[in-house]
């Protein structure tokens, strides 16, 4: 009983940082139609520039100006490259985001190298925060939880009380007539790809020292991402926040429970072969949750886009 | 009296709460050129893309030849002899010209989804490919990328392509769209060369090609047909005159 | 030649120059002879190339090519012709390639055929993959496509160390091609071999695939790419279409599969991941999508790219990454697109006029370039080589990276070859539009 | 155009074949490791260890054979195998008859295979295989050949000695055994409980499991269950990213104790650990660093540092390596007829700088060497790695560790 409260803490921890990379991209999906595919290699930009600037002014500066940073440069990505290529279609406007997100790797790479960064919980938030039957908590966990909830909220606000929010609710839903109302539409993409990246950077920055900060991290969360946000939605904000926890929650789970391919198997009445060791399927048979927790998502999302292809809350076929 | 060519048997469709096409009953005979009028957004082209399952309607049944169409996708409904041109133009832009017609050509001539079949060798493609070109007075474009044409060749483009297939019900979506004069005198010319024989369904605007064109007129008011005729009926109906056509027919006279 | 500078305004400006944003407009336009010339030329020239470069080294790299060819010009069948974006392509020729390296260790079975048979093997097995994952992912083309693309893919990847069985786990699966049935007594030994085998798999793939174009269902995914739903009002279903296109092209990837299995007699997860999957997609997109060749021309440079770049700098990868972006920012119809452009100047037999220009502009732009990457390597040399280890070789010159001179000669480099090509770009831009202008001035 | 290209293709072939071979180095050695990518810190530092100890035990000593010196060509294979074969045959073309690669089984096993048949197929230019880091089993049992000699323990020998110091601490009587779902993870595991079932049949393995290789991005759920089940010692098989994430997890959701591992040094990887890992990082290796073993070997990793300061000597063997290579190659009196080369290397028996003897076991070409459990600490330590204060220091010596152990290995001889 206490492993799945630990579990559901764990669970929210990852499914949020997942969420705040997946509003970024599914804000950006919405307005541009472009899927970002460099949309994780400003994540972990920012987890760079944070770890730079924490050896010079601490993890607190850092946080606040890495994200920026990442946003500015963002913003330039959207201004100078994705705009020329937008002439072209979406197709090239996406290979231009896998090609940037090869580029941003082999970059990061020449500047720091290719070892993974001592970039390290600051001493104010490491201790335990609280323990549930010997499993502790860090504070820092909590930490993220709030920064993460607390951007959310302050996404929302921006989305649903200020005037910029709904030109970008209704560039959401009706991305012509937006343009048509003579919005300066340019400036507002290049201000979503910007505040998109530099959320993707906020993620970077808090989630550096625990995941750590080395150059393939962008890569072990890129694909993940876009998961996310297909089995959310895309361009729903809440989609991206149910699929971020869903997915939080379920690879925490199936990491936690050892639960045998056998014994699903068994219980549904296939018993097992007499021959394990020699039969075709002995893998099928020997396969345990944690062992492909991590590929669980991919199964769900190809579940749903043959069966629901707009995403749970997507409203929107693309 | 025979089947008829097309059938509309109380169609319906609504998106959402609003109700675009309130019941539609219209029977088009063999060989018959109507003509569907009525003022912006009666549903005009949401009854072309209902009796073409480019939506499925909420409501009522689609008859070809007295076949019901419901279930049917475009592909097959296109396959038992109804084809249709688009509203806004739709062409195949980054092919040339003459594939743009030859595509329209392949099922029709038996292809299906062949791979043994190498289109060029082909004698009998060609020919009739070229046949339609020269119909449609392309002939000279044959080898350019057909997005590269000027706006009245791609309409009489597009009008080639719907054509091309021999399909014997043609509904062409407002042929002469922002057309010029001279163009649009150029577009009813050829509606009229390439449509002996058939059956025809058209949505339009000018009331010049409508009285020119068409045998039958039906006027779709908010979803419902007010009136279906001959066109000098139609002109004389007071509910047409008041709903939509009074100014407009004044000018015309 | 009295009134040179006489020119007819109305007859001048009649421009045919192919637009370059709309790379894949020429795709299928004209051309459609099947003349054999280029086919007897490629032919001739797989046939001659080993005689040139006799190494086994240049043999190895040259087998590396001609699969990554058939592989690109596969999944060009889908990104170029049929509109599709795959992020996973890499499993249909893994699989094949795998299922070909079972076969290989089926002894008894293996024994009985000769060696360039083994391909269609794996040709089948992608093809039969391609069959099972298109019957739900063909449905729609665009972004529900490429997702389910990336989700089967990474699915199967991740299947590939956990199937031990099949895929061999880590280590993979390896064979080896000489228990085969002797083929005219040849029993594949030597590279040279191979190389000939995967030549004429080479060139009849290209050939099939070229002519897959040419049929109702090839010319049919161009029109579905163009416009699916103009085309289902044609009689066409736009997903048979798509399905058909991608079971093809499961089918050509899966006969590439089989010949990396015979050319390197081991495959791994690494044929199936994601990265290939991504490889594939930037050598295929790098040549150019809009041209039958261009995959070819895209997986010669990129081979070579990765094979020999490699060995000169660790920095290859940047560079690749780098030409990529550049290529899809300002020339998307590839390299091919780059060399098409070219075509109306020599239709119009004015090609000449832009040798002197292109002269002009390019060397110095190459040199600055490399004075770039000169600046670009010494950088990487000061932060990440040895301390103490100061001396460092560029383009054959050794030298102290700690020094000024270099750089001061790098940047010297850089700055002014790519300040001549800035100066003399107007020039070239003036004499591209006289070369594609119809009408002469001279 | 596609004449063209290829033109241009053929001449950069042309280039660089023959631009590598104008060189003139006396005995050459292809380090075929990845050198970009995300492996590459791991392939740079290998190579800068293999060109030191080539500089200093070889060259710097007037070389062999009176005077030929060695060189170490880097070939980036970017853990590839099949970029691995394409630049197998690039050194074979270039000359070069020994190949050395260390980073990962699979990587290995693909080399191994290729080389055993280029071998039988060219008698003409037979190469050598020296693995010095693939730990994989079975490349010294059923997948032996002639051509390859591992200089590293393989991953049973190492685990022989990880359970006879957990056999020996009668404190242990949990066990939690973690690893990457991959060949080397599965080996690993299978190992552990061999070893732990014959040497303390009242441990109770309390958990055995297997994690996807390099997709985790989170290794709290796992740690949740090692700290749940009560577990006094935790080993596992995991590298790189995966390593330093398992290790960090376990320890700050409150795992108290040792943790076994193979690979838990250097390559960043200390320096990431630091403060967290003191104590609870363990480490099985051949070759004691700290405290310095001798007085050559404090002398040989001081000139290291002075070459290289942000690198680490990790691999102790890669010195062990070169320096019988040489001593191979001086008693065959030749460095082209490899066959003879490789008879010298089996049986060899060489003292290492690193304390100890190494012995190359003639029926399966694997070295049998002095292991070492070591420790995660910055106390007591000489030599640090990654630049931190931390390092590693030799807690426990096995000699010459599962001298004994059976082979499987049928190797046929020229």
């Amino acid at each position: 009983m206490e492993l799945i409260l630990v579990n559901l803490i764990d669970g929210l921890v990852t499914g949020l940082l997942l969420f705040m990379l997946s509003a970024g991209l599914t804000l950006i999906f919405s307005m541009m139609g472009v899927l970002n595919f460099a949309h994780a290699s400003f994540y972990m930009l920012g987890a760079y520039f944070a770890y730079q600037i924490s050896i010079a002014l601490g993890f607190w500066m850092g946080l606040l100006i890495a994200p920026l940073i990442v946003g500015i440069m963002g913003a330039g990505v959207e201004r100078y490259g994705l705009r020329r290529v937008h002439q072209y279609g979406h197709v090239p406007e996406l290979i231009f985001t896998f090609g940037l997100a090869l580029l941003i790797e082999e970059l990061v790479q020449f500047i720091w190298g290719k070892n993974q960064m001592p970039y390290s919980v600051p001493d104010v938030l490491n201790f335990t925060a609280f323990a549930i039957a010997g499993n502790s908590i860090p504070a820092y966990k909590i930490f993220m939880i709030f920064i993460s909830i607390a951007i959310f909220i302050g996404l929302l606000y921006i989305l649903t009380r200020t005037r910029v929010g709904m030109i970008i609710q209704a560039a959401l839903s009706y991305p012509r007539t937006v343009e048509a109302l003579g919005h300066n539409v340019p400036l507002i993409f290049m201000g979503v790809f910007g505040v998109g990246t530099a959320l993707a950077g906020v993620a970077g920055v808090i989630a550096g020292p625990v995941l750590g900060t080395f150059p393939g991290m962008a890569f072990v969360l890129g694909s993940i991402v876009f998961v996310t946000i297909v089995i959310g939605g895309l361009g729903s904000l809440w989609g991206a926040l149910v699929a971020s926890l869903l997915i939080g929650w379920i690879t925490t789970f199936a990491k936690s429970y050892n639960i045998a391919m056998s014994d699903i198997l068994n219980g549904i009445g296939i018993p097992s072969p007499a021959d394990l060791d020699t039969s075709a399927f002995r893998d099928l048979w020997t396969v345990t949750s944690p062992q492909i927790a991590d590929i669980l998502p991919y199964i769900l999302m190809v579940m749903i886009l043959i069966f629901r292809p707009q995403g749970l809350f997507g409203k929107r076929q693309s | 009296m025979s089947v008829p060519a097309l059938q509309l048997e109380g169609l319906k469709k609504s998106f959402g709460k609003a109700e675009i096409i309130r019941g539609v009953d219209l029977e088009i005979g063999r060989g018959e050129r109507h003509a569907v009028i009525g003022p912006n957004g009666a549903g005009k082209s949401t009854l072309f893309n209902l009796i073409t399952a480019r939506f499925a309607p909420t409501e009522g049944k689609v008859r070809l030849h007295g076949e019901d169409l419901s279930g049917l996708q475009p592909f097959q409904i296109n396959r038992k002899g109804l084809s249709r041109s688009f509203q806004i133009t739709n062409i195949f832009p980054r092919m040339t010209v003459f594939e743009n017609v030859r595509c329209a050509l392949l099922w029709a001539q038996g292809y299906r989804y062949s791979f043994w079949n190498l289109v060029n060798r082909s004698r009998q493609l060609t020919e009739s490919t070229d046949a339609i070109l020269d119909q449609i007075n392309l002939s000279e474009r044959r080898d350019l990328p057909a997005g590269t044409l000027s706006y009245a060749e791609q309409r009489a483009l597009e009008i080639g392509i719907t054509i091309a297939g021999g399909a014997d019900v043609i509904m062409l979506d407002e042929p002469t769209a922002g057309m010029s004069h001279s163009e649009t005198d150029y577009i009813t010319e050829l509606i009229l060369k390439v449509t002996e024989g058939k059956t025809l369904v058209m949505v339009e605007h000018d009331m010049g090609v409508v009285f020119n064109l068409a045998d039958r007129i039906s006027v779709l008011v908010y979803g419902e047909i007010i009136a279906t005729g001959k066109p000098a009926d139609v002109r004389g109906d007071p509910r047409v005159q008041e709903a939509y056509l009074g100014e407009a027919l004044e000018t015309e006279q | 030649m009295t009134d040179t500078n006489v020119k007819d305004p109305a007859r001048s400006k009649e421009q045919i120059t192919t637009d370059p944003s709309k790379p894949a407009q020429r795709m299928g336009a004209g051309s459609m002879t099947l003349t054999l010339t280029p086919w007897l030329i490629g032919a001739v020239l797989l046939a001659i190339l080993p005689f040139v470069f006799t190494s086994n080294s240049a043999l190895t790299i040259m087998n590396q090519m001609w699969i990554t060819v058939i592989f690109a010009l596969a999944y060009n069948m889908l990104l170029g012709q049929g509109g599709m974006l795959s992020f996973g392509h890499a499993v249909y020729a893994g699989v094949g390639g795998f299922a070909c390296m079972h076969i290989m260790n089926a002894s008894d079975f293996f024994a009985s055929f000769p060696l360039p048979v083994l391909p269609i093997f794996g040709g089948l097995f992608g093809m039969g993959l391609a069959l099972i994952v298109g019957s739900f992912s063909t449905r729609s083309a665009g972004t529900v496509f490429a997702m389910i693309s990336l989700g089967v893919g990474e699915l199967i990847a991740a299947s590939s160390v956990i199937v031990v069985a099949f895929f061999g786990g880590e280590e993979g699966i390896s064979g080896d091609r000489t228990y085969a049935m002797p083929f005219f007594g040849n029993e594949f030994l030597q590279q040279i071999d191979v190389y000939y085998l995967i030549s004429f798999w080479v060139i009849v793939s290209a050939a099939l695939m070229y002519l897959w174009s040419r049929t109702p269902v090839g010319r049919m995914a161009n029109a579905v790419r163009d416009n699916p739903e103009r085309a289902e009002f044609l009689g066409y279903s736009a997903r048979w279409v798509r399905f058909y296109s991608f079971v093809a092209s499961g089918f050509f990837a899966g006969i590439a599969g089989g010949l990396f299995a015979i050319n390197y007699e081991i495959l791994t997860e690494e044929n199936l991941n994601t990265a290939s999957s991504g490889i594939i997609l930037l050598v295929t997109f790098l040549g150019g999508v809009g041209f039958f060749f261009g995959p070819i021309i895209g997986a010669i440079v990129f081979t070579l790219v990765q094979t020999v770049l490699s060995l000169e700098t660790d920095l290859w990868a940047f560079y690749a990454g780098t030409l990529f972006v550049a290529t899809v920012m300002f020339f998307p119809g590839g390299l091919a697109g780059l060399m098409m452009m070219h075509v109306p100047a020599f239709k119009l037999g004015k090609a000449g006029y832009l040798v002197r220009p292109y002269i002009r502009t390019l060397i110095p732009a190459a040199i600055g370039t490399l004075g770039l990457c000169a600046l670009v390597e010494m950088t990487f040399h000061v932060r990440h080589a040895a301390t103490g280890d100061t001396q460092m070789t560029l383009f054959w010159i050794p030298f102290d990276s700690h020094a000024i001179l270099p750089w001061v000669i790098a940047a010297a480099i850089a700055l002014i070859g790519l300040g001549i090509a800035r100066a003399t770009t107007p020039a070239l831009r003036d004499a591209w539009n006289e070369a594609n202008t119809a009408g002469d001035r001279s | 155009m596609k004449k063209i290209v290829k033109l241009g293709a053929v001449s950069a072939l042309s280039l660089i074949v023959g631009a590598a071979s104008a060189f003139a180095a006396d005995i050459k050695i292809a380090f075929i490791d990845p050198l970009s990518g995300p492996f590459a810190s791991t392939g740079t530092n290998g190579l800068h260890q293999f060109e030191f100890a080539a500089d200093y035990m070889v060259n710097q000593q007037g070389g062999v054979l009176g005077g030929q010196t060695f060189e170490v060509v880097g070939f980036d294979n970017k853990i590839s195998p099949k970029e691995s074969l394409i630049q197998l045959q690039v050194a074979i073309d270039q000359g070069i008859r020994f190949i050395t690669q260390g980073n990962s089984s699979g990587v290995a096993n693909a080399l191994t295979e290729a080389i055993d048949k280029h071998n039988r197929r060219n008698p003409d230019d037979r190469v050598l295989f020296l693995n010095y880091a693939a730990v994989d089993p079975a490349l010294t049992n059923d997948k032996c050949n002639f051509w390859h000699f591992r200089f590293d323990a393989n991953a049973d020998i190492k685990m022989d000695a990880i359970t006879d110091s957990i056999a020996s601490n009668q404190e242990i009587e949990r066990i939690y055994i973690i690893g990457q779902d991959y060949s080397f993870g599965k080996a690993v595991s299978a190992a552990a409980n061999r070893f732990l079932s014959e040497k303390r049949p009242d441990i109770e393995v309390v958990g055995d499991e297997l994690h996807p290789i390099g997709k985790v991005k989170d290794f709290t759920p796992y740690s949740r269950k090692i700290v749940a089940s009560g577990a006094d010692a935790v080993i596992t098989g995991n590298w790189g990213a995966d390593m330093l994430g398992l290790g960090k997890s376990i320890i700050e959701n409150g795992f108290d104790g040792p943790i076994y591992t193979y690979y838990a040094a250097g390559s960043g990887i200390t320096a990431a650990f630091g403060e967290t890992g003191k104590g609870a990082i363990r480490l099985v290796s051949e070759g004691q660093i700290n405290p310095p073993p001798t007085d050559e070997a404090a002398a040989y990793y001081q000139a290291f540092k002075a070459k290289y300061p942000d690198g680490n000597i990790d691999q102790s063997r890669i010195s062990n390596t070169i320096g019988m290579l040489a001593q191979a190659i001086e008693a065959a009196g030749t460095a082209d007829d490899v066959v003879k080369v490789a008879y010298e290397l089996a049986g060899m028996e060489y003292e290492s700088i690193w304390g100890g003897k190494v012995f190359m076991r003639e029926e399966d070409h694997q070295a049998i060497q002095d292991i070492h459990i070591q420790e995660h600490t910055d106390e007591g330590i000489t030599f640090t790695y990654d630049g931190s204060d931390y390092g590693v220091r030799s807690m426990k010596r096995i000699e010459m560790a599962s001298m004994d152990s059976p082979t499987t290995c049928q190797m046929k001889r020229p």
